[in-house]
């Protein structure tokens, strides 16, 4: 199905998206982001790795501008892309200067049909033609096309996930955020969108920085990762550096040195613990 | 372990619009168990449980509860037999954290002027404090419900259901979004309140491992329909769960 | 108003004064779908509409009554154009994100403002549209049996060119599907390229626009009085919610139905309880909202949990 | 929240009373002794001004409790007016009943009223309810409307409040308001504080949602409207003991706009007593503020004439789009944060 050959990442080298310490505040004085430096190089896949509520998906937020529909601001640092500082822009302005985000959680607008939904991706882009556009997107995702009329809202997850990619990718980004592709979806299901993205970005060269709490899924795909906790960055290396780590394997794999622990086993130690203090 | 059956589901479908969710499910659960019920996204998990507690009226097969058909009855009638379920994403108001709780009194105690003597909130406080205790939110008592992590309010979630000490408690995801250390104490709650509070479980998980750790029986769904049931080994073993695990 | 005489007369009458009615639903449907705002401000808006129509046709810029009034309606949405950016910019933008019962209050500022504007500016005494007896002229048009006044001849064709226009451009455009996108989520359709408060300054353009041209023909009908604001709010409040308050289609339907009852059940019912009939559209919304909570066409929203 | 340590409760229900620390027994003790020797040195005006704050304060708290459950109504004004020709109704002959007794019973009547106009709210969400509302208030003026028409004089009257033949002075009225709007807004605490109250706050935001946990949004809502009646009932009794006549044109629609979305917005909303006492307060002031700002200006600009009225239209625009804008929030959200920062504000309920 995928003809068209491999593009050569080297043949455009070269940091183009630059995060330089960026701090992040929310109002109206909570600081989020305590000074982060990402640099992401075109055409390769980056994950942000960690546990709910460490700040992943405000990053992503930060260099897509939606932090600013949410009280936030980036207060410190800058972020560059393709030579333009582009921090507190407005998220649509970031939009069309090609970078997309992606929501964690599925916002499908229920009521549209997914063509409909897919095709709001593609406002204020006149030199692209409708017809072409979706043609683009259904080759990446069949599935769409079979249920195309149907609402969006009567989509199952991981259906509902796709369409998300699919809006995201109908006006042919260079950055793709995705924040949290994978939460609450079934594993195989899981595989198929990672799959996805994988070619996505094998045969269009787009770049893709992934939040994700299944690390060892993210790292399958990735490129290079970034272990994000609390609003720092506090590890970063290749997949195999990182899958290697034994805090990491510790942590966010669930492997301890003695294998994994049974949560049979869990109980008793804590209630022993409990009747002890 | 297992006993008498608490919860029978027979022959249920529900359809919405033109989608199918649930094509004639039957399943029985016992009094005392762990029951698990697994599969992908859209195979009808959420709406099976849907239909058990009353939000989603099936539009045929029966639902009996402690030998009583409760295929028609308003969810919080239901409740007040003695089901309670959470939700994936959990709903707090808010108020505090024992106010969240709290509110549960009302289910078992529906009465209007019953409920406004003092009498009744003292005794609705010392069982929310009760419950703080177990699913250990002490610190957290008078905190705003709706400023909590996600982890702490599917604790809280769960206190209120604990509050009209339900038989059967059906747990919607209870470990989605939580890091490792939450699960294991979500996981610490769902024993305790199965061996030592003797309540019967049914939960939606999709974290395997914790399935496979907690569960005595596990049935497998796809698209609408049960396609297994046993144990975690058998239904390793089935081939229509791999199919449905692995894609293709 | 016209006495109807038969049946069929008040049948025909009651259906042409719904376009209109559909029309100021339209402008109350669309701005709720699109920015989230329920406008309670929707009759004060018809209300300048009206007036400023006047004040335009009473400079006489062109000679021939039926282009002047055209012109003053034209050079009216101009203005219009002028007073959405001042709304939206003014009062709205400063509260982006903010909980909608906000939002409804500044509408209710803004009705106030609006209101109090029209009572310095003209007074508050009854006026007509100059020349309006060559405009519409005072015997009606003759169908058959059905005697049609010329007013409504206007009101049906007006209305059915902007919902005609309207649909074309909410269903099959890209930018209408944006519009839409918008009124479902707008972060997530702001993060997809989609510039919110320009859609937003759009559909107040839009709302204007249509309530300035309700304003015409319940002018011409009513005469121009501070009661035209009343008037405007208790049709088109209604006749959006019984269409189903995010339904453009059931804004015009909702409309038909609400001119339908009027003018026969309401007028009829007049007789015996005076004054009924400025209630009938409420007391028909709250039969509606027993039968059907969402309206006829509404979205029933897709709850999940 | 953090409590002086060494302070230890006896039991629950003392640990969620109203007085949680000493500083707050102060306040509310300064405050009744503010209130209860007010008319001995207060003139004839702030009297009656005071006495408007009780009266719409009451119906403000039900309005308060009812906006807590998610339901937002705009007839408040129109069921004060039932509660007031309810009043009318049982004072004056054949009936004459004495005012302790046509009080409670506009209160119940207007819940009557109230719950008969809810039954469609019950399957209705969210904003719905203002649409709703909104036909109910112009229906409900309609009919008071209808029955000044057949009555002679177009008003109707509401006996003074006497006692044995004795008839109440102002400043007697002014200690009647003051306990009614005591014991009504004792109630409405507790209530808020029981499990009932808290479960009239969970059908608040998604009453599916609340509903999965036993609350059932159908019994929940009927007894916030019949909670909100009794209150705007009661009130709209008081408002017509003090003025003693009624016509509908005292019960607008705009009126119940100020009532929602200043005395309950402003308030505060799940501030039932402190909130709405505060929310009445400003939405009094402002009122008197502009009718003392439009006969001032009218002096000024004579030209204006009888469109003065206008003025006054724009005046409250101004002020309301001003609020808004400064504080989006709402004042409520301003006085939390500065509650927050001093943690002195001297209520917590």
């Amino acid at each position: 199905m995928f003809i068209s050959p491999k593009l050569t990442r080297d043949a455009m080298p070269g940091n183009f998206l630059i995060l330089n310490n960026v701090e992040v505040t929310f109002d109206p004085f909570i600081l989020v982001i305590k000074g982060v430096s990402m640099e992401v190089e075109k055409g390769s896949i980056v994950a942000l790795l960690g546990a709910n509520g460490m700040g992943k998906s405000t990053i992503l937020k930060a260099i897509s501008g939606v932090i600013r529909l949410e009280r936030g601001r980036v207060t410190k640092g800058y972020i560059e892309f393709n030579g333009r500082r582009i921090e507190n822009m407005m998220p649509d302005a970031v939009a069309r200067l090609g970078i997309t985000y992606v929501h964690e959680g599925r916002h499908v607008f229920e009521e549209l049909t997914v063509e409909e939904d897919i095709l709001s991706g593609l406002y204020g882009r006149r030199k692209m033609d409708p017809k072409d556009a979706l043609e683009f997107v259904y080759n990446y995702f069949p599935r769409l096309k079979e249920r195309r009329k149907i609402r969006s809202g009567y989509l199952s997850g991981g259906e509902q996930q796709m369409l998300v990619i699919a809006r995201a990718l109908i006006s042919q980004p260079d950055v793709l955020l995705l924040d949290e592709p994978s939460l609450g979806l079934f594993p195989s299901v899981i595989n198929e969108i990672f799959d996805i993205v994988k070619k996505i970005n094998e045969y269009e060269g787009l770049t893709v920085i992934l939040a994700e709490q299944n690390v060892k899924k993210a790292l399958e795909i990735a490129d290079y990762g970034y272990v994000v906790e609390g609003g720092k960055i506090v590890l970063d290396g290749t997949p195999e550096k990182l899958m290697n780590n034994p805090d990491v394997q510790d942590y966010y794999l669930g492997i301890g040195r003695a294998g994994r622990i049974s949560y049979q086993d869990v109980k008793s130690y804590k209630r022993r613990k409990r009747w002890i203090s | 372990m297992s006993g008498l059956p608490i919860l029978e589901v027979k022959d249920v479908s529900l359809r919405f619009g033109g989608v199918v969710a649930l094509r004639s499910v039957s399943l029985s659960v016992n009094k005392g168990e762990i029951l698990a019920i697994v599969g992908p996204n859209g195979s009808g998990k959420t709406s099976l449980l849907n239909c058990i507690c009353g939000f989603y009226k099936p539009q045929s097969g029966r639902i009996f509860f402690k030998g009583v058909d409760i295929t028609r009855m308003p969810i919080h009638k239901r409740m007040e037999m003695g089901l309670g379920r959470t939700l994936q994403t959990p709903y707090v108001f808010p108020g505090t954290v024992y106010e969240n709780i709290m509110v549960g009194y009302v289910v078992r105690n529906g009465g209007i002027f019953r409920n406004l003597t003092y009498g009744a909130v003292e005794e609705a406080r010392r069982r929310a404090e009760e419950l703080i205790d177990f699913v250990e939110l002490e610190p957290y008592r008078d905190a705003i419900a709706t400023e909590l992590p996600m982890g702490l309010r599917k604790r809280v979630e769960l206190a209120r259901v604990l509050m009209w000490d339900p038989e059967v408690i059906m747990l919607d995801e209870p470990a989605s979004g939580l890091s490792l250390d939450e699960r294991r104490d979500m996981a610490r709650f769902i024993l305790e309140l199965n061996e030592v509070w003797g309540k019967t479980i049914i939960l939606i998980e999709h974290e395997m491992n914790m399935v496979k750790d907690l569960a005595h029986r596990i049935i497998v769904m796809d698209s609408g329909r049960k396609i297994a049931e046993g144990l975690f080994k058998e239904i390793t073993r089935d081939a229509r769960v791999l199919a449905a695990y692995l894609g293709e | 108003m016209v006495e109807a005489s038969s049946i069929l007369n008040a049948v025909i009458i009651g259906l042409a004064s719904g376009t209109i009615y559909g029309v100021m639903a339209l402008s109350f449907v669309l701005l709720y779908r699109i920015a989230r705002v329920v406008n309670i401000a929707v009759g004060d808006m018809v209300l300048l509409g009206a007036y400023l129509i006047l004040f335009f046709a009473e400079l006489h810029l062109v000679p021939n009554p039926v282009l002047n009034i055209l012109v003053a309606a034209l050079l009216a949405s101009l203005l219009s154009v002028a007073l959405a950016l001042f709304t939206e910019r003014a009062l709205f933008k400063p509260l982006y994100g903010q909980p909608v019962l906000t939002l409804i209050m500044m509408t209710v500022a803004l009705g106030l403002l609006l209101r109090g504007a029209t009572i310095i500016g003209w007074g508050t005494t009854l006026r007509v549209f100059p020349n309006q007896n060559e405009i519409w002229p005072l015997h009606p048009l003759e169908i058959g049996p059905v005697k049609l006044p010329y007013v409504y001849v206007w009101s049906i064709t007006g209305a059915l060119l902007i919902f005609g226009a309207f649909l074309y451009i909410f269903r099959k455009t890209i930018f209408g599907i944006a519009m839409r996108a918008v009124s479902l989520d707008p972060e997530v359709a702001a993060a997809h390229g989609i510039t919110i408060s320009k859609m937003y300054i759009y559909s107040w353009i839009i709302a204007y626009v249509a309530a300035v041209l309700s304003g015409l023909i319940l002018g011409a009908i009513n005469g121009i009085n501070i009661i035209i604001s009343d008037l405007g709010l208790s049709r088109a409040l209604p006749a959006a919610l019984i269409g189903g308050i995010d339904s453009p289609s059931g804004a015009l339907l909702g409309g038909l139905i609400l001119g339908l009852i009027e003018h026969t059940l309401g007028t009829y019912l007049n007789i015996y309880l005076p004054g009924i009939r400025d209630v009938i559209p409420y007391l028909v919304l709250l039969v509606v909202l027993i039968i059907k909570p969402y309206g006829l066409f509404g979205t029933v929203r897709i709850e999940r949990v | 929240m953090s409590r002086p340590s060494g302070v230890f409760k006896e039991s629950y229900l003392a640990d969620m009373g109203f007085i949680q620390k000493r500083f707050h027994l102060v306040g509310l003790l300064l405050l009744f002794a503010f209130l209860s020797t007010l008319p001995l040195y207060a003139g004839d005006f702030y009297t009656s001004l005071f006495m408007l704050i009780f009266t719409f304060s009451v119906a403000i708290m039900g309005l308060n409790l009812l906006t807590a459950a998610g339901l937002f109504s705009v007839s408040t004004a129109a069921l004060m007016g039932v509660g007031a020709f309810t009043a009318s109704f049982l004072s004056q002959p054949p009936l004459s009943l004495p005012f302790f007794i046509v009080i409670p019973l506009s209160g119940i009547a207007t819940m009557a009223v109230a719950s008969v106009f809810a039954l469609p709210a019950l399957r209705i969400k969210g904003y719905y309810m203002l649409f709703l509302t909104t036909a109910t208030q112009f229906t409900i003026e309609w009919i008071l409307n209808y029955i000044t028409k057949n009555v002679p004089g177009s008003v109707v009257y509401i006996a003074p409040m006497s006692i044995l033949g004795h008839e109440f002075g102002m400043i007697e009225k002014y200690y009647v308001f003051l306990a009614i709007a005591t014991i009504m807004g004792y109630l409405i605490a507790h209530i808020g504080r029981t499990p009932l109250g808290k479960a009239i706050v969970m059908i608040g935001e998604k009453d599916y949602a609340a509903h999965i946990f036993g609350v059932s949004p159908l019994k929940y809502k009927a007894i916030a409207f019949a909670i909100y009646g009794l209150y705007a009932g009661v009130g709209g009794a008081m408002w017509g003991y003090q003025i003693g006549l009624a016509t509908p044109e005292h019960f607008g629609f705009m009126l119940s706009w100020e009532m929602l979305g200043v005395g309950v917005i402003v308030g505060g909303v799940g501030s039932y007593v402190w909130g709405s006492c505060l929310g009445t307060v400003v939405m009094i002031a402002i009122s008197q503020g502009i009718t003392i700002m439009v006969s001032r200006l009218s002096v000024m600009m004579p030209w204006l004439g009888p469109t003065a009225f206008g003025l006054r239209a724009i005046l409250y625009g101004v002020i309301i789009a001003g609020i808004l804008i400064a504080e989006p929030h709402g004042l409520a959200s301003l006085l939390r944060k500065v509650k927050r920062f001093f943690d002195l504000f001297p209520f917590s309920y």
